[in-house]
């Protein structure tokens, strides 16, 4: 089996930190960012103002968070359709993120993709995709556009341990791997695909041992650990940059609410929910922060009120921004010749 | 007769099957533990157990065939697709296999299959508010049914089940809740007729599956004004009972088709073309077609909402072609 | 001009866009060291090297989203399916990103990527005989184009190299070996515009790709009896240039369609249907359809020659509508 | 990587021995058959008699004809369009094979299949199937209807290396996996689909590691030892049919004609094709059926002219044989309700 490895230790182990104060404190910010503003999308689409799917990202926000801190600016990001926390981490504003939510004119996407699809190409953001596996064979085509044209970029594609079973993400992995190029698979394994736990529909239980199909690295590690897939991401990133072919890791984490709005979670208990509400990843990092200095409880009370403010101004900005025009439904089906 | 919902009628096709004959199974994302994405096969994981309801990976080539080789293998397998958008994955499986089998070895082998997945939108964007139907309809060997009421979609999707064919049968999602009369006992319908729903003698309408809610809505406002359309369900595509609609249009001279699908070459495209063919004397004006608007879907609600036939610009249409 | 097989009218094209521009690149299975199943890109791996020139494996779902990713990226990918059967495995990819990713991140990505397939049959069975044009005819967000001679498909190709959208270029295996005039020099043709191949007076015949060489044929047998056809050729499938057909069909009261694929919601059912809409006083007699009988295709010669239309029938077919 | 294993000792090494004398030479007249068949297929594809692709088995018999031999009547067999090898090492009368190929009603598939679909249900031949990898979900399906009605039947899917890099290939095995069918994967790996070699479009050059992406066993054997291929089909066809799950074997063997008819072979050198030449399957066993005293060169040069007369009364049964009545064309669309 090519290149795995056990579970990172603890980033609470002051041992292994090795991060600047700005650093800490900008993943706070931003997974609290996330987290609040998932918060307030759930409860606009309560209020019907949101529509659709809506898949939230609660709990599983150190992943994105730490592969960003990661990855350069110009290196390709593309991802499923639980993407909120990728735009958000990117730096993308929340107000444009949220009026996507809302179908307006100045959402990310204009209002035509919603929740699912969330692009900013000059962010190098590729966008959500909603077809379980079918982003991954583009990513290697991202990837393949960047060889051909001599940049040094890595291409990040995130998606589920449910998209690991789809003949997409075998045909994809292997065609990068028989190209070698410069694509990072980062597998969130939140342990469900819906209702549906992971070792009841893959062979292989452990999504990084699926590395083996494609002779490339695997690697485990502790998705609630912002900090430990901040250092994985970069050391995998480096050796995709490098020419060492694609990469693959598996993020373990957990996601807080149902797979979109109205899951019934009969597939879960409360007691396996709350268990994993223990290892919240905010909570940890929190504590993480404070232990290590980084700042005081006031300093990140006053981050999250930041987060709030800001928030609650993307509510206010897609609440007040107009709907797109109706002449937009048939633009862009097309480029213009 | 009692009434149930589209929903309802379904289950109850599937669990009168799967009661009278130990060869029916389901399998599919989300059948057994979770009870159906659309709540569908509720309560079937406990009833049943996990040799009759089977959950499987995303996967939905290796679904559709294996569900191909298990009926192939004497089984009477209801694959669900969770959507239809997701049938795209299993296209080779669908056309190559479940549609050719039959007939590329001389009919040695039979495929009773059913393929069970719902239509539909409501701002989930481009990629999951697809109408297929019309290119299942252009495939000899499939059976393509798709009903609009609870009775229609109970009694087709029995005999779906007991066909020695492979059917396509697609549900539409914002018809779950719809309700109906459905026969209380055992009932059956044969495929491939389509149904009068609504008598009339100004025009023809043809429709099928959430249209045709549309379209008799738009039928019930006409009437105020003393226009009687007639309404045609298809119920079934393929194969296309075309002869209630020649009828209908021999008396009324006029005829509109309303699909949800895009237009270009669709359900309505073939309708219009038949009826040119077949009825060309019988015509007072040009065969008209309404459908969805030829763009992939947008979230926005407005926008959205600007993509369907509704009862609004359908009773325009009509008052159009009756003018 | 110079007289060029079809085959090498595609491989100029192909040739000199690459030589053009250095964006372009070639992947897809057997295109490089076999040199295309086909032959149409024999030489290029040594011309242009593993670089541009990327054999693939057996994946075309993989092929056509890497191809997808990498028009996003800033190439200008010409992705090969062996033939247009295998786009079946690769349809998601066709469809959903494609087709949509322009419209669905609202405008913000561009997808300049050209799929090239040859359609086809001649005693190859049931799924390596597909037509599917009409399949893809029926999606916005794709260019269909299906050239019939070496000259529209020289202009076509490198129109289609160019164009910042997703173009389904369907060529025909058994046209890779007739000829025609082609220009020296650099030219391009615009994509959706139809071309009449024959004037004629008496009655409308519509087709495109192989069928075109039958009508023509039909024509200049009729042409001997008097009966003088007006043949277009639609050349681009979408967007779909009705005009010529239109002003035609005012001419000749009169309108057949001539297509390889199954019928039933295919081109002609569109065709038919449109001419019906926007000529209905124009027509004499009614829109006819003539296309591949609606059966899986089989392996004996003798059957397969019962399932497509050819001289004989399409002039046979014109005589009753003359009549 | 789980259960792999070296390749066999070879059959000619008498110790390995464990045949019985009739077994030997059914063995050997069924892939002289097979040969001789197909060169005859050739010839009258040669002179127009047989259209569309031809895809030749000559120089792989020893993988169809061992496996045969492992398996029971009653388990069901489903292969990819190089399948001539398959019916015929099955029993079926070369004639019916042969009507198939000229298009005849009297072809194993009415005509309607060719040569790429042959299938004889009544003998557990599910048929050809021309979409690489196609074919591999349907097998998962058998399989899966055999556990459903208790049959102790395994289902031997055939297919080449080239199909491994599809997604069915990856989503199928995944499933039956899942599921512990009792499935038979055999790999034929002659080294090339079409024209490209195997490792050009692999990340994983061995495909009996590819079992590793499913943790099931895969084991390499000589492809070109029947009995080598018999015994390790029947080891491991126990094994499925004994609860094992799926299995995958890879028959390491080699294609001494092109890819179909015309097939101008630039991908290979001339000398390769000799050197593999040099392991014809029919060549060893013919030794071997000789060394261990199973025969005499006069038998089997018997044996030879039986097969002879075998494969010329097939060809001139196809010849004779009335093609397809016109209406058998809209037969067998659907089945009559
Ligand atoms: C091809 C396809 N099949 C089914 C679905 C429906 N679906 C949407 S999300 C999902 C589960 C995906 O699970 P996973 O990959 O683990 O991601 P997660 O939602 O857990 O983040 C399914 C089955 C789909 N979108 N696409
Ligand atoms: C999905 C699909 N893509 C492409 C083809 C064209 N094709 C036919 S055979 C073949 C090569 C298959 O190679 P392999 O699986 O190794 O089998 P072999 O022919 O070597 O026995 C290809 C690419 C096909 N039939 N199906
Ligand atoms: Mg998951
Ligand atoms: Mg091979």
């Amino acid at each position: 089996m090519p290149g795995t490895s056990p579970l990172r230790v603890s980033a609470e182990d002051a041992a292994a930190i090795h991060v600047t104060g700005e650093e800490a404190l900008d993943w706070f910010r931003k997974m609290s960012l996330i987290r609040r503003f998932e918060e307030r999308a759930e409860e606009a689409y309560g209020q019907g103002k949101i529509g659709g799917f809506l898949h939230l990202y609660i709990g599983e926000e150190a992943v994105a968070v730490g592969a960003m801190a990661a990855l350069r600016p110009e290196d390709d990001v593309i991802t499923h359709y639980r993407d909120h926390g990728y735009v958000l981490s990117r730096g993308i504003e929340p107000k444009r993120v949220m009026a996507e939510l809302y179908g307006k004119a100045a959402g990310l996407s204009k209002g035509k993709g919603g929740s699912m699809h969330m692009a900013d190409v000059r962010s190098h953001l590729w966008g959500g995709y909603a077809i379980v596996g079918g982003h991954i064979p583009v990513a290697a085509g991202l990837a393949l556009a960047n060889r051909y044209r001599n940049l040094p970029r890595v291409v990040a594609c995130f998606f589920g341990e449910g998209a690991t079973n789809t003949g997409s993400f075998y045909a994809a992995l292997n065609l990068a791997a028989v190209w070698k190029l410069a694509l990072v698979a980062i597998v969130e394994n939140n342990r469900y695909g819906m209702g549906t736990a992971f070792e009841r529909v893959s062979a292989v239980g452990d999504v990084y041992r699926k590395a083996a199909a494609f002779d490339i690295p695997g690697v485990r590690i502790d998705g609630n650990d912002v900090l430990a897939v901040r250092d994985a991401v970069r050391r995998v990133a480096d050796q995709a940059r490098t020419g060492g072919g694609p990469q693959l890791i598996e993020a373990m984490t957990y996601r807080f609410r149902g797979h979109s709005m109205g899951d019934p979670q009969r597939y879960r208990t409360r007691e396996e929910v709350e268990e994993a509400k223990s290892r919240d990843p905010i909570a940890r990092w929190r504590r993480t922060v404070l232990a290590n200095g980084f700042a005081t409880e006031d300093e990140l009370r006053k981050i999250g009120d930041e987060v709030e403010v800001e928030v609650e101004e993307a509510v206010r900005f897609a609440e007040n921004s107009p709907a797109p025009d109706p002449g937009e439904l048939r633009n862009d089906v097309l480029v213009p010749e | 007769m009692s009434e149930k919902t589209y929903r309802d009628a379904i289950r109850e096709a599937l669990r009168e099957e799967m009661l009278r004959d130990e060869l029916v199974l389901i399998m599919g994302e989300e059948v057994g533990v979770w009870g159906g994405t659309y709540a569908v096969t509720r309560g079937f994981y406990d009833e049943f157990g996990e040799r009759r309801i089977l959950d499987t990976p995303i996967a939905e080539d290796a679904i559709v065939g294996a569900a191909v080789g298990a009926a192939m293998g004497g089984l009477r397998p209801v694959a669900e697709l969770m959507t239809i958008n997701f049938s795209l994955v299993a296209m080779d499986q669908i056309v190559n296999n479940a549609a050719k089998i039959h007939f590329m070895f001389g009919g040695q082998a039979r495929v009773p299959l059913v393929i069970r997945a719902p239509t539909g939108w409501g701002q989930l964007a481009a990629t999951h508010s697809q109408s297929l139907e019309a290119w299942f309809a252009h495939l000899p060997g499939l059976l393509v049914v798709m009903p609009a009421t609870p009775y229609d979609a109970k009694g087709l999707l029995k005999t779906a089940i007991r066909s020695d064919n492979p059917v396509m049968f697609i549900e539409h999602a914002r018809l779950y809740g719809v309700k109906g009369e459905v026969p209380d006992g055992e009932f059956t319908l044969p495929i491939g007729v389509s149904d009068v729903k609504r008598p009339g003698r100004d025009i023809t309408i043809v429709s099928y599956s959430r249209m045709l809610h549309v379209a008799l809505g738009a039928a019930s406002v006409l009437a105020k004004d003393g226009i009687e359309c007639e309404v045609i369900d298809l119920r079934t595509l393929r194969p296309l009972d075309m002869a209630p609609v020649y009828d209908s249009v021999q008396k009324t001279h006029r005829a509109l088709i309303v699909e949800e699908d895009w237009t270009t070459c669709g359900m309505g495209a073939e309708i219009a073309a038949r009826i040119g063919l077949d009825r060309f004397d019988a015509l007072d004006v040009p065969v008209q077609r309404m459908g969805q608007v030829e763009v992939p879907v947008p979230y926005a609600r407005n926008l959205e909402a600007l993509m369907f036939p509704d009862e609004t610009s359908v009773a325009r249409k009509v008052m159009e072609m009756v003018a």
